[in-house]
């Protein structure tokens, strides 16, 4: 079980970003991404996590293996943190909520509505959902937004603890994690050079 | 020269100018938008120094 | 010999309309002159119908290619869906405006000569009703355009639109027929011309549709055009923005 | 499934998921049709079947898009997409949620408001038959407009000029079933045609809204 992403050219609007992307994440693996905004980092992960076509290259993963989460969290206000972990947890066939409820430190807060969670709270939330998913790989973009620093701890722990198990994680983010064992992707190598114009590619008056 | 069209002479004179009058206008708006995006395209490429 | 698909090339579709685009807008300006000149002034009067019997050469060509070119966006559609071919999506957007024109006026000329004919300016006949449901679908075709910024998304949430929508817009037609022939008993107020046509009125008749056609032809290619040019003038923002 | 069936009801259902606004779209507009058309039973009974299937018709439109929408901007969607159900699935359950809580409350009032609007008692049956047979394509079709949609920021009146039209078929017939039905006609071929028009919609449109929908998410 590994993700074996090889030579990989993604596209934003049509116009591509990054090209020539090549990693190895074995398990008990963590890689970083890093580069400025805007310079495909969550574009990479959302190709990675199949929600859009790739241009060129392979992406090599056993089926199912990915937890993809984002910004936003997929928080449902008026549901309690049990209710959006246990719809999550059933959605992906997995059984039990209350490990992942532990492991983030939700306890006192299971059965308040998540409306009236704090941003940080609400973020916690959303990575909770990631361990009850109960897939190997998880592809993270910017996880610790609006987490202070307690929090970041907290969850520096949680991807050390799913490294441990074998599982892998792949992570977009601005800050240092506290995780000095994970390699580092800087994104910014990869930049796609823009298709020469005059080449006479078949649409080249649209790139 | 105008036909003798009888006492349907609104109906069938309305019907061809009405007509004319909306494939003129169509024509029109194809003619200035397609001239507007030239002239736009041309502008651009003249101001980036290349010829695309 | 040139593969078909080559003039999907935005380029070679350029350089092809150049010369071509003159000669289709002349021909259609021609033809259609010559067609609804003959029509206006040199066919008699029908015998029941008096001179609104003039209509016809602007209400059948009109009809006709309003449906064309929903069948045209059609094909353009799929050929994008399947194939890719950015000249295919754009010439469907392209053709479009023409569709809902050519919709329009065959509505129009069919109220215009039903205002005479059965004393009324509009009728829930069921090729009146279908028209107008037609004309729906465009203007819902061209809204769902017009509100997509990225180009290749709008392309393909049109054409996957065009293709559920002539489903539907089959369906439509089938139950105005049904629905009408339901309250109405019978087709009299049917749009259909006499059994017989003279060669007088066919003659100019099938001159006007060729007219409508070349037209319809000329304007898609002269919109196709604009739209390459916008979409290629919109790349190349993009490409500014990321170097 | 069954999750995503459950919560989308508990969605619907708790504060704020609009649950009702289309039942109370479809009364007021019971109210309304007679003080604007005048209380004479005859003509109220003539135009019932129209004004309750375009009453059900528009209210149904109401809700539309709540069904993709809500979950779009909260990146339920991409979590969705990127579960292990597939997409088609998840419209069709969502378009299933979509009835329980809009077509099916307005099957159930139909025949309290064809009270208000005098209408025949020999077409309640017919009217609730068709309703039910209707409605859910109502549905399904109202979730590929909302796929269509779902990123756009002012996409509700887009969504309703996309969607209605393709709402005609289903209209006629549906229609056609109460009227014939209370003039004692056959009524065999429009409600043939209704059901299968349901059927089809129901097989066939999960798979261009989950086209849609992928084509939105990237």
């Amino acid at each position: 079980m590994t993700l074996h992403v090889h030579d990989l050219t993604c596209a934003r609007g049509g116009l591509p970003v990054l090209e020539g992307v090549s990693f190895t994440l074995a398990p008990g693996e963590a890689l970083i991404l890093r580069g400025p905004n805007g310079c495909g980092k969550t574009t990479l992960l959302r190709t990675i996590a199949g929600l859009q076509p790739s241009i060129a290259g392979e992406i090599e993963a056993p089926s199912d293996s990915i937890a993809y989460a984002a910004h936003a969290d997929g928080i449902k206000a008026v549901l309690s943190v049990t209710e959006n972990l246990q719809f999550w947890a059933e959605t992906f066939g997995t059984a039990s909520v209350e490990a992942a409820i532990d492991q983030m430190n939700l306890r006192a807060l299971a059965t308040r509505p998540a409306q009236t969670l704090s941003a940080g709270q609400k973020r916690r939330l959303g990575l909770a959902r990631l361990l009850v998913t109960g897939r190997p790989i998880w592809a993270l973009d910017e996880p610790t937004v609006s987490l202070d620093t307690d929090s970041v701890a907290l969850f520096a722990g949680v991807v050390r603890a799913h490294l441990e198990q074998g599982g892998m994680a792949l992570i977009a983010t601005h800050i240092n994690l506290g995780l000095p064992e994970a390699h580092v992707l800087d994104l910014s190598a990869y930049k796609a050079r823009l298709p020469e114009e005059g080449a006479g590619g078949f649409d080249e008056a649209f790139l | 020269m105008m036909p003798d069209l009888g006492r349907y002479f609104l109906e069938v004179t309305l019907a061809y100018g009405v007509s004319l009058g909306l494939l003129a206008v169509l024509a029109l708006w194809v003619w200035l938008r397609g001239r507007a995006v030239r002239r736009a395209l041309d502008e651009f490429e003249n101001s980036r120094g290349k010829n695309g | 010999m040139a593969s078909f698909w080559e003039y999907a090339n935005p380029l070679k579709f350029m350089r092809t309309t150049d010369w071509l685009l003159p000669v289709v807008a002349w021909a259609a300006v021609i033809v259609t002159a010559v067609g609804l000149i003959w029509g206006f002034f040199f066919t008699p009067d029908d015998f029941r119908q008096g001179s609104t019997v003039k209509i016809i050469f602007l209400h059948v060509p009109s009809a006709l290619m309003a449906i064309n070119a929903w069948i045209m966006m059609l094909v353009a559609s799929l050929i994008w869906l399947i194939r890719r071919h950015h000249v295919s999506a754009l010439a469907a957007k392209a053709a479009a405006p023409v569709g809902v024109i050519m919709t329009l006026i065959g509505l129009i000329t069919g109220a215009v000569w039903g205002q005479p004919m059965w004393g009324t300016w509009w009728a829930w006949d069921p090729r009146l009703t279908s028209f107008l449901i037609l004309f729906l679908f465009y203007l819902g075709y061209i809204a769902l355009w017009a509100a997509i910024d990225d180009p290749d998304t709008a392309a393909d949430l049109t054409a996957v639109l065009c293709l559920v929508g002539s489903v539907f817009a089959l369906l439509s037609r089938y139950a105005a027929f049904f629905w009408s022939q339901g309250l109405h008993q019978g087709a009299s107020l049917s749009l259909a011309p006499g059994t017989r046509i003279d060669w007088a009125y066919k003659a100019p008749l099938y001159i006007s549709m060729t007219g409508f056609g070349l037209i319809f032809l000329a304007l898609v290619i002269a919109g196709t055009r604009t739209e390459i040019r916008a979409r290629r003038m919109k790349a190349l923002v993009a490409r500014e923005r990321m170097a | 499934m069954r999750a995503l069936l459950l919560r989308d009801l508990r969605l619907a259902l708790r504060a704020g998921g609009g649950f009702g606004l289309g039942l109370a779209f479809f009364l007021i507009l019971a109210v309304l049709v007679p003080l604007g058309v005048g209380p004479e039973p005859d003509t109220l009974a003539l135009i019932a079947p129209g004004i309750l299937w375009v009453g059900a018709l528009l209210a149904c439109l109401l809700s539309l898009d709540r069904i993709f929408a809500l979950d779009f901007e909260d990146g339920s969607l991409d979590l969705l997409a990127t579960a292990p159900v597939p997409l088609e699935a998840v419209v069709s359950i969502k378009a299933l949620a979509h009835w329980i809580t809009t077509g099916l409350p307005l099957v159930l009032v139909s025949p309290v408001l064809g009270l208000l609007l005098f209408l025949p008692a020999e077409a309640y049956g017919w009217l609730i038959l068709s309703l039910l047979l209707g409605t859910p394509a109502l549905s399904v079709i109202g979730s590929f407009g909302a796929a269509l949609t779902v990123g756009l920021k002012r996409g509700g009146l887009l969504l309703s000029l996309l969607v209605l039209p393709l709402y005609i078929p289903t209209l006629v017939f549906g229609a056609e079933v109460v009227s014939r039905g209370t003039q004692g006609l056959t009524v065999g071929t429009p409600l043939a045609l209704l059901a299968g028009i349901t059927a089809g919609a129901v097989a066939l449109l999960p798979f261009a809204s989950a086209l849609v929908l992928r084509i939105n998410l990237r």
